[in-house]
């Protein structure tokens, strides 16, 4: 009894920080609902003016999808190489021990934790400008990305069939390839493929390092208030998008 | 305490409770051992005990001369590929074939290209092959294992042990989901073996009469508390 | 009663920004006798929005950004702001000190460039048409990129990161008295004509008296006051209205990123 | 035998394809190796003038990290709150039919094909510059991104049980929260967190709306070549992405 | 056709291949019927096409007097809850305990607010323990599913099973994972069930005497092909 009191206790203090804490957030981002109910007619007739996409030039625009989408397929490709071993290494069920778990986590996070365009001006000074020194960027980042969302599916795979792979006493490596990957192999694909969709996405990077791509001419139709520009762009990326999780859902019933 | 398995005063306890309490027997080398006793009386705890997927409380447990209480690192890799193991639920991977499952048993000496690649060796898939047809699976070898039945299934997981070709079979009622005559044929199968090659069987059972047909020994277990 | 200001990136960071402005958004308020909040955003898109959607009352905007907000959201300029006594600014292309260029812009072919982003009168907007007049595609004359802030183009000029960048006078002198820059650390190569300085701008639909307050209000600052109150070199106010930003306005229908206005 | 044929041809062709587009790609993004390994040094050299750390300036990042932090919390919070009918929805396991799941999914399409910051000022025109539109803009995209890694966690999940649970005739909410909810819940943790890491880490949102944030900090400290700047927001980046690290951990191990 | 179930030439294949050929039984309202063949006969596949968890690809199957081959949308939900059933790999949620497991047999009948919060009504939770206690896991009752050993699985998933009090209760092999003293006490129980309240059990064994002491019948099902 007084220990579930004290559990009971302890959850109400957690629920009370908590609430605190979200109250003083709501304060900090001037959270005010009912300037948001007033102002959505607003917001629709100011969306309006997109209205039509202007694809007038629509041949630069494709060019430029067609450099973000090979810049962020290598990237993410490249990423996905580097995650593949690093992720069984972070994961808490598969690392050899807390040694190993515990450096690679942190290398997990140092690599999410600069942003990709850092990486890539990083690289300007090894590769110079140019859409190379973005690829590279992108991959530093998306392989902590990467690993760290797989590390997190690996752990919550099952746990049996590495146990009776463990007893035949193979490597870790081929008790990975042969009992862990089937498993996860869905679960992999959906966020690689998630990963490169973000990096199709993303705009800074590449515009850093004087490559171009989608997400800079987004910027920029939006600095110059061209909406109909802005409509046509995101169409576009909406394609790309589109495609990408068409993709994956096709991936994810092939490895079901 | 050459071979065989030797269990003396083994004890495990989950959260304080106990799962396994003193337990003791031993199984000489090419003999098989019948282990019974209600559910929840700890038969599977033993069993994972002496595989050492579980770490005793107490006790010693000796596996083929190995003392698998005190291993650990590299020397307790070795001694459990020593083992064979048929999971009480299977532990199949799921999306894998049968024959591809039936094969995990030589995971350790398959080249890791061939594992990547699945790719086996022409040697290992006529064994396992072999192994899947003593166990009247011939004609499932392509199904996945998450398309055969219940009895199917296990009957893959003691393929998949008999595969592996090791001195020790510890077996968690290997034939609960099998009719009588599939669980005749593997018992007398294992029973051959330890005949034939010396294989020593431990094995958990729920039906008496499967025991005595079978074993040359019964250890009963009993729960550790009231459990029904 | 609350007017609600906004003023985008005109130093390097927006903590830098609200510092070197909020001065005068405080002066301005007090001397109408209303309470007042600023904003201040890392570029012009913001803003715009806010003044074409009735979010935000008063802006002090780059021409450029000026000219869109007029064009989507019918903002107007009411005066414009005075830098050592002028109303009128330069853009610049500036180079690193030892590039050997006689013929400008024919010798500069093939050289690294970076524009500012395209919000930007001074950095992109004035640059890309005086190219355009001499038949020049900056894409493709030059290694293009654009996007960068204008301090961040003086500062890729001087550690020799691209060979030549855009900028404008105001910015570089500014650079070079905080220490930011070194004199002989980029060197100019191009001068624009004059342009006309940053307008103080007033939303579509602001009270018309308001209006004559507003700018009474800010032209009424004289050198002293505005010592105390604007951002150092800033003197005070001119009037202002549209039309004084025509130049701006035909520089970007010229580009093709605003189409001709019809006729009235 | 010919099915057998047609298939390895079939797989010879899509992998000459595969092939083919990466040596495409690999031409648009200028990878050159060569370059890269001789640039190494000068990376290091470059890297290494972001020694020491300059914190000079610290009270203002750590007043923008909480702001951000603030920012990316609730953001987060609403896009889950969002993502949360959504994802059942949007899952093939899921779905109530492909009527509502083809819909479902091309709105969490579009949610993340449109970028935080054009939600952003979108919101602008209904709620006005400051973090609150930041706020909306990062719900709206990151309702997106939650809802179809939810989703697609939600198709990995274990079948028996739900399908235990639909023969009691419940409704298919009732089914998801008793037989879905536990298995899924460490991923679900895991992903939901992982956006709010990505939202902490986000640079452009917050500026365009005259919001802050320490991204935009970043993206200036890059833009100026101030690398002791940079190595400084980039260490506080780092704790705030370790300890959202670790509480995902820490959650995940509870639900596990 | 009123109440229990009724099979006629039943038939399903996987991918072509037959796993149910023409299956026929009638089990009588209030009657035990036990189904015994080999395993890979298609137990487990002619019970699921009664509950509509696969569906069939010619022939009748009656539950209750529904017809469960013809059904779709509300009706086939209210059809299905009017069926118990006890899977043979027990689908338990892993990671809830025992009796939230029980209590998920009254799921349909509990308020969306309790099963958000994890608040049973006493009722439930009452007849959820009393459940329970009759399979001997009245102490088990709050680890988790995962934490339970073969048996005391199955055992839940008899208990949720009992405790959705449904007028058929379809089983797949209940006992299989069960000692002889539990399976005894699980087959007498739903034998009292069918003469106390009417029950129609269809139940799937492998072990031809317990299906001689508890069923009013049985029904032989022959493997569709040369499958052992
Ligand atoms: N991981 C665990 N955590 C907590 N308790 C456990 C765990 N595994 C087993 N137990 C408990 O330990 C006791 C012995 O379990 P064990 O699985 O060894 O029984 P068993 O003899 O194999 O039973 P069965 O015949 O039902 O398979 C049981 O009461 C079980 O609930
Ligand atoms: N999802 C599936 N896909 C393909 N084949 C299947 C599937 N499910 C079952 N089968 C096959 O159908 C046949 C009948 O399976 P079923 O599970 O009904 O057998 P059973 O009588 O229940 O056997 P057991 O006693 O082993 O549980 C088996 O050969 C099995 O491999
Ligand atoms: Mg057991
Ligand atoms: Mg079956």
């Amino acid at each position: 009894m007084p220990s579930d009191l004290r559990r009971a206790l302890g959850r109400l203090l957690a629920a009370m920080i908590a609430v605190a804490v979200l109250a003083l957030m709501w304060q900090v981002a001037e959270v005010d609902l009912a300037r948001l109910w007033q102002g959505l007619p607003r917001l629709a007739a100011w969306g309006a003016r997109a209205w039509p996409p202007d694809f007038e030039d629509g041949v630069t625009l494709l060019r430029r999808a067609g450099e973000t989408l090979a810049m962020a397929t290598l990237g993410t490709l490249l990423g996905a190489l580097v995650a593949a071993p690093l992720c069984l290494l972070a994961a808490r069920t598969t690392a050899p021990g807390v040694l190993v778990y515990a450096p690679a986590r942190a290398l997990l996070n140092v690599l999410r934790g600069v942003d990709s365009f850092v990486f890539a001006l990083l690289f300007v000074a090894a590769v110079g400008l140019g859409p190379f020194a973005g690829l590279l960027g992108i991959a530093m980042h998306s392989a902590g990305s990467i690993a760290k969302l797989w590390s997190e599916t690996i752990e919550q795979a099952a746990p049996g069939p590495v146990e009776a792979a463990t007893l035949t006493g193979a490597s870790r490596l081929k008790i990975a390839l042969h009992a862990l990957l089937p498993d996860v192999a869905p679960g992999l694909a959906s966020t690689a493929l998630y990963i490169l969709e973000f990096n199709v996405r993303a705009s800074t990077v590449l515009g850093v390092v004087g490559a171009g791509g989608l997400g800079q001419e987004l910027k920029n139709a939006v600095d110059l208030l061209d909406s109909p520009r802005v409509f046509a762009i995101i169409l576009i990326i909406l394609v790309m998008v589109t495609a990408i999780d068409a993709f994956s859902a096709f991936a994810r019933r092939r490895l079901a | 305490m050459s071979g065989g398995v030797v269990v003396r005063g083994l004890s495990k306890a989950y959260d304080g409770r106990a799962a396994l309490r003193n337990a003791s027997l031993t199984a000489p080398r090419g003999s098989f051992v019948a282990l019974l006793g209600p559910s929840g009386a700890g038969k599977t705890t033993l069993l994972r005990c002496l595989a050492r997927l579980a770490d005793p409380d107490g006790g010693e447990a000796f596996v083929d001369g190995r003392p698998m209480h005190a291993l650990s690192g590299r020397a307790l890799k070795e001694a459990r590929a020593r083992i064979g193991f048929v999971f009480q639920d299977f532990n199949l991977v799921r999306r894998r074939s049968a024959l591809e499952n039936a094969l995990g048993g030589v995971l350790a000496s398959t080249p890791l290209w061939r594992v990547a690649l699945g790719r086996p060796r022409p040697d290992d898939a006529r064994s396992a092959m072999a192994a899947l047809d003593r166990v009247g699976l011939g004609d499932r070898a392509d199904a996945r294992a998450d398309e055969l039945s219940g009895g199917q299934r296990q009957r893959v997981a003691i393929a998949r042990a008999l595969v592996q070709d090791t001195a020790v079979l510890l077996a968690d009622e290997p034939v609960a989901s099998l009719d009588p005559d599939s669980a005749a044929g593997v018992l007398s199968l294992l029973k051959d073996l330890t005949r034939e090659r010396g294989l020593t069987v431990l094995c958990s059972l729920h039906q008496h009469h499967l025991a005595r047909a079978y074993a040359d020994e019964i250890v009963v277990l009993a729960a550790p508390e009231g459990d029904l | 009663e609350t007017l609600r200001f906004a003023v985008g990136p005109f130093q390097p960071t927006p903590g830098d920004t609200r510092k070197a402005y909020e001065p005068f958004f405080a002066y301005l308020a007090k001397t109408l006798g209303v309470d007042y909040e600023l904003v201040v955003t890392t570029d012009w898109a913001g803003i715009a929005t806010a003044l074409a959607t009735g979010q935000a009352d008063v802006a002090w905007m780059g021409p450029w950004g000026y000219v869109l907000a007029n064009r989507e959201g019918d903002a107007q300029a009411i005066a414009t702001v005075k830098y050592d006594g002028k109303p009128t600014y330069h853009a610049i292309v500036v180079g690193r000190p030892d590039l050997q260029i006689a013929n400008w812009p024919e010798d500069a072919r093939g050289l690294s460039i970076s524009f500012a982003d395209v919000g930007s009168t001074s950095g992109w907007l004035i640059p890309t048409w005086w190219f355009k007049t001499k038949g020049i595609d900056p894409r493709t004359f030059f290694k293009y990129r654009d996007g960068a802030s204008h301090p961040a183009n003086e500062i890729a000029v001087a550690n020799g990161q691209v060979d030549l960048a855009t900028d404008y006078d105001r910015n570089l002198k500014a650079m070079q008295e905080r220490g930011l820059l070194k004199p002989d650390q980029v060197r100019v190569i191009w001068t624009s004509e004059p342009l006309p300085n940053d307008p103080l701008v007033v939303r579509k639909g602001f009270d018309p008296s308001r209006v004559e307050a507003l700018r009474k209000a800010v032209v009424a600052i004289d050198e002293e006051e505005a010592k105390a109150v604007m951002p150092p070199h800033y003197t005070g106010w001119v009037p202002a209205a549209h039309a004084d930003y025509k130049l701006i306005e035909d520089a970007g229908v010229a580009v093709g990123k605003l189409k001709p206005r019809a006729p009235e």
